[in-house]
């Protein structure tokens, strides 16, 4: 221990710490409150999930991707179905990419809500954890009736949809979508301009527009630095390129521009917006196929194909490499959580303890998605 | 308390010096039990009623299962307390790891010694019955930087650093405040300054509505006051979102319990200074002019006590299922840029309303007006 | 009241006593810095409970908030926040030994006779006379100076402990001791990379 | 100095306004969103993914289910029974590895043969009890020949149907 270490001290925040949103451990080093140097350590939640990929069939592998972020398995399922069916030229049925926006946009607002809960969690208050997980709730419900599952999906599937939606759901639907806009205003006026939570999270952890570029950071993290960038935009996959909907971007309304609070008020902006997306989709459903004609064996041609989506926390990529066979040769997930937290290091230096579980919240980043 | 003792020892015929003395004590440790069991019921009451506060604002239920209505929870959770292993990490500071908890919790019992409950109804009547309250409350700082430092982990030092720093600090405004509303009075013992606050109908004559200085000094104490008892939007020196649970991370089973207990009978406390100094004690409002037997006034007072301090503390519980955490600077913000400067102009305001007009309040000169 | 009163009081006296006299010992003799500081919180908490069973109310809550709430807290973090705190040992060496005795001696000595100088007024018993107000006028007229003067106390207080830890330190590394005492480890966890 | 108020009286108002939101769940007691689960159990809905069944008369054998298991939950043992048609004589479930994900029921050729039931509670006290033995056990050619051939020809129908 040489001298200028002794005046820091080392602390351990994690594997078992309350908003390390998961088994993430950071290696935390402080003079009193403030940080000097904080260092992830990642892989308490290895699955080798890139490993199993190869030992299962391209169908196999769909509930794998419900465990990559398991906050929003639809969005998972949706990205890995697209890249399947870009290997073997499948063409999606119209009522299936409706279903599959409906859902992905479904499953995008109770991520951000679980986000945002857990975000004003970390900050102290408790109480819109809750409120957020009640209208959660709501959202796993509809999901239920269409799938039967509340967390683990394994709904969107190469070709289409696994069923199509029951009757019902489209009214519970139209009836979520009435309710919710009275909850964002409720979330707004309880958190989102407390000053006390203002203050805590404008002018922290500001990431610049360059910064957000070299560290690869996606989603409306990137979105709150002011670049508006959005794939269902700028590369629209399914029907998004028919749909109206805005992109929100950080403007720096409490602060500078990519702060916390821009970052924590992409989300509710953005559960807007879907929340739009889902009533223009509802509107669009007619009557159709659910699934394209899939065979039950997939033998895609050998070749190579990268595929990425628009996740709520990013964008999800998958990077699969067929060699003619019934199982990926390779399989490379790129997480967006992944990228987020590389930039944490950078972002935790000199700031309070309390700072860096406001920048980890703002991240919003998911652990199963990082260690895979 | 004296006044009793005396009672039963002159109505006494031995005159044993060694048998009078003991049985003195005995009185004292009796009357001291009596109000140790129904601190302890307080306590286990208020722990019932933070999850039920809680539940009611989260619409959730909170606890319905032990007992009716789950009243009865508070008991579960103390035999549950009990029964857990008692460990005593192996590199803790032995003594001050084990007196810490009842040190705390001794030195928030002392505080409820000098309280008037009603008329008849106190164990001591103190002449400095307000700077006692004070002084024992900055005594639990050192109690808890003994657990803290005892505990030998990294969390529970910064908790016990921060604990006291925010203690230390917010004692400055609360003593301020107090005393805005002492120089009316003019008297530190808590029967004069509420026989003081009787008249008015009750709530007229009340310290709180003697001026407008006073009346900004019972906001800034009762906001000090939450930081004093480390409850939300103060509670960073327990703050679990960031440091695990601050100066009782290490504590298990009783000794946890000890902590807790105390920091409900904090909230008591400070509760009852703020219905006693500003809301006029145990003085029943409106109907207190009426003759009625003694016995009924006597429990008129302790339930008119009792509801005032309960409706303040309901109004802690209700900030802290609200409002997000502030942050380690911000807090001392709030104390050394806000509040000490508002209470010592305020205090600086009620001296010269005291100078100029002697002890008459706002409803004293309105009196006046209307019966020329 | 009557006799029981003194009775009562006389045993209280003696708790009091045994703890101030027992407390202060430990400070004295603990080896570790911090361990002492939270010994001299009994110390002057039964000081306090002395002054309260004097009558002296105001005085004795004035000890339990100058003393306790404000300079040994100050000692605390004055010990505490010196950042070596894991590995402070105290050696009660000859010469601090001596010094120490002496320094007590003398003391004692001034207290002693300042004791037997003053001539005190017995004024017996009094059940919850009220002191604060003559003692605030006193301080305020014919007292302001030696007020003032007790408001050094607090920097004092810092300054005291902030030399205590830095001799402490310098002892150590006189000795050659670089180590930690063996008590606590100097730092709880593994050293990465 | 009126920015300092500026900001205290910004404070000060979210924070009532803050308040005012948790107030109105605070002291309304209709807003509760809680069930009490034992006493109320949630219907699920149709399609709803619990625990799977097998009606093992109608099984074909054909391991469809435990070839298309991503976790390897399904165990499957068949033999030829007397008209040499496929009989599942060990069909395990391990509840404990199943991950709900659907596949199985959906790689089932048979209708109403492998499927979920609506059933959500099946806790047990050892691992080894949330295997679901639906195994036929020893095939008995002789005794079941008659309602054999009968199942099978159903099913060969509905195959044939699809």
């Amino acid at each position: 221990m040489t001298k200028a270490d002794e005046k820091f001290m080392q602390v351990n925040m994690g594997p078992q710490h309350p908003s390390t949103h998961g088994v993430l451990r950071l290696l935390v080093t402080t003079d009193g409150e403030v940080l000097s140097g904080v260092k992830p350590y990642i892989g308490y939640l290895h699955r080798a999930l890139e490993k199993i990929a190869e030992r299962v069939t391209y169908p196999q592998f769909t509930p794998f991707t419900d465990r990559l972020d398991y906050l929003a398995s639809m969005n998972c399922n949706l990205a890995y179905a697209m890249t399947v069916e870009k290997l073997l030229n499948i063409e999606v049925p119209r009522r299936a990419q409706i279903l599959r926006v409906i859902m992905a946009e479904l499953n995008r607002i109770s991520s951000h809500l679980i986000a945002f809960g857990s975000f004003s969690s970390d900050m102290g208050a408790f109480t819109p954890f809750l409120f957020g997980i009640r209208e959660r709730e709501f959202i796993n419900d509809l999901f239920e009736i269409a799938c039967g599952a509340r967390l683990t999906y394994n709904y969107i599937r190469i070709g289409g949809v696994s069923k199509d939606i029951p009757g019902g759901f489209i009214e519970k639907t139209r009836e979520f979508l009435d309710y919710f806009p009275a909850k964002i205003k409720e979330y707004n006026e309880l958190l989102s301009y407390n000053a006390i939570f203002i203050k805590r999270l404008a002018n922290i952890a500001v990431i610049s527009p360059d910064d957000a570029f070299d560290y690869g950071i996606t989603g409306p993290n990137l979105r709150a630095s002011g670049i508006k960038w959005d794939l269902r935009r700028e590369e629209p996959y399914l029907i998004y390129n028919e749909l109206d909907f805005d992109v929100p971007v950080g403007k720096g309304e409490m602060g500078k521009t990519g702060d916390a609070w821009d970052r924590y008020m992409m989300r509710i902006y953005e559960m807007e917006q879907s929340a739009k997306i889902v009533r223009q989709c509802l509107d669009l459903l007619a009557p159709g196929d659910y699934t394209a004609k899939v065979s039950k064996v997939l033998k895609p041609p050998a070749g190579e194909v990268y595929v990425r989506a628009e996740n709520p926390r990013g964008e999800l990529g998958f990077y699969l490499i067929s060699d003619g066979s019934t199982k990926p040769y390779r399989l490379k997930i790129r997480a967006p959580s992944f990228a987020n937290l590389s930039i944490i290091p950078k972002l935790a230096r000199g700031v309070m303890i309390a700072d860096l579980i406001a920048i980890i919240g703002s991240m919003d980043i998911i652990l199963p998605e990082i260690d895979r | 308390m004296t006044e009793l003792i005396n009672r039963i020892l002159t109505g006494m015929s031995t005159t044993m010096p060694l048998t009078r003395l003991l049985i003195t004590i005995l009185i004292m440790v009796v009357s001291t039990a009596i109000v140790l069991a129904v601190s302890l019921l307080y306590e286990g009451f208020a722990t019932y009623a933070e999850r039920k506060v809680a539940g009611d604002i989260q619409a959730r239920i909170g606890p319905n299962r032990v007992g009716p209505y789950g009243l009865l929870q508070f008991v579960a959770d103390g035999v549950k307390l009990l029964l857990k292993e008692d460990i005593i990490p192996f590199y803790a500071d032995r003594w001050l790891f084990i007196i810490a908890p009842y040190i705390v919790f001794t030195v928030s019992f002392a505080a409820f010694v000098p309280l008037s409950y009603s008329d008849h109804v106190s164990i001591a009547n103190l002449n400095v019955g307000v700077l006692y309250m004070i002084a024992i409350s900055s005594v639990v700082s050192m109690a808890i930087l003994m657990g803290a430092w005892g505990s030998n982990n990294k969390w529970s030092l910064f908790g016990g650093m921060r604990a006291v720093a925010q203690i230390v600090s917010y004692e400055i405004p609360i003593v301020l405040s107090l005393l805005a509303a002492i120089i009316i009075p003019a008297s530190l013992n808590l029967r004069d300054i509420i026989a003081y606050q009787s008249g008015g109908l009750g709530i007229f004559r009340w310290l709180v509505f003697n001026n407008p200085f006073t009346l900004i000094a019972f906001f800034v104490y009762f906001i000090a006051a939450i930081a004093e008892v480390n409850r939300t939007p103060f509670d960073i020196p327990e703050a679990e979102s960031e440091i695990v649970a601050g100066y009782h991370t290490e504590y298990t089973g009783m000794r946890f319990a000890f902590f807790f207990m105390a920091e409900y009978g904090d909230m008591f406390v400070v509760s009852a200074i703020a219905a006693t100094l500003f809301l006029g004690g145990w003085q029943i409002p409106f109907i207190g002019g009426i003759p009625m037997p003694v016995w009924l006034r006597e429990v008129l007072q302790i339930g008119v006590f009792f509801t005032k301090v309960f409706l303040l503390i309901y109004v802690m519980m209700w900030i802290r299922w609200t409002l997000p955490r502030l942050r380690v600077d911000q807090l001392m913000e709030l104390c050394w840029k806000y509040l000490t400067p508002i209470a010592l102009f305020n205090l600086i305001g009620a001296s010269v309303w005291v100078l100029l007009l002697h002890d008459k309040g706002v409803y004293d000169i309105i009196a006046r007006v209307f019966t020329r | 009241m009557s006799v029981n009163s003194y009775t009562v009081q006389a045993v209280f006296f003696y708790i009091f006593a045994a703890l101030i006299v027992g407390s202060a010992l430990l400070v004295v003799l603990l080896r570790n810095i911090v361990r002492s500081a939270f010994a001299l919180f009994f110390t002057l908490f039964g000081v306090a409970g002395i002054y309260i069973l004097l009558g002296a109310d105001f005085v004795g809550v004035t000890q339990v908030l100058i003393y306790i709430g404000g300079v040994l807290i100050l000692i605390v973090f004055g010990v505490m926040l010196t950042h070596n705190v894991y590995s402070v040992d105290i050696f009660n060496k000859l010469g601090t030994l001596v010094m120490g005795t002496v320094s007590a001696i003398v003391t004692f000595t001034m207290i002693y006779y300042a004791i037997k100088q003053v001539p005190w007024l017995y004024i017996g018993y009094k059940a919850n006379a009220p002191t604060t107000g003559p003692i605030g006028r006193e301080l305020m007229t014919s007292y302001l100076l030696p007020f003032e003067l007790a408001s050094v106390l607090l920097v004092l207080a810092m300054i005291g402990a902030a030399y205590l830890i830095r001799s402490e330190v310098k002892v150590k590394k006189a000795a050659g001791n670089g180590g930690p005492s063996g008590e606590r480890p100097a730092d709880g966890i593994r050293k990465e990379d | 100095m009126a920015g300092y108020f500026k900001k205290m009286y910004h404070s000060i108002s979210t924070v009532l306004t803050g308040l005012g939101v948790t107030i109105k769940y605070g002291i309304n007691p209709k807003t509760e969103v809680t069930q009490q689960y034992p006493e109320v159990k949630r219907e699920p809905p149709d399609g709803f993914r619990g625990k799977l069944f097998v009606d093992i008369n109608i099984c074909t054998g054909c391991t469809a289910c435990a070839r298309i298991c991503p976790v390897d939950a399904i165990t499957l043992k068949t033999v030829r029974d007397e008209n040499k048609k496929l009989r599942p004589v060990l069909f395990d479930i391990d509840n404990a590895r199943c991950i709900y994900c659907g596949l199985c029921v959906e790689a089932c050729p048979v209708d109403n043969c492998l499927y979920f039931e609506k059933k959500y509670e099946f806790s047990a006290y050892s691992k080894q009890d949330l295997i679901s033995h639906f195994g036929l056990g020893e095939v008995k050619p002789a005794e079941s020949k008659t309602e054999d051939k009968k199942t099978e020809a159903e099913k060969e129908g509905k195959e044939a149907a699809q």
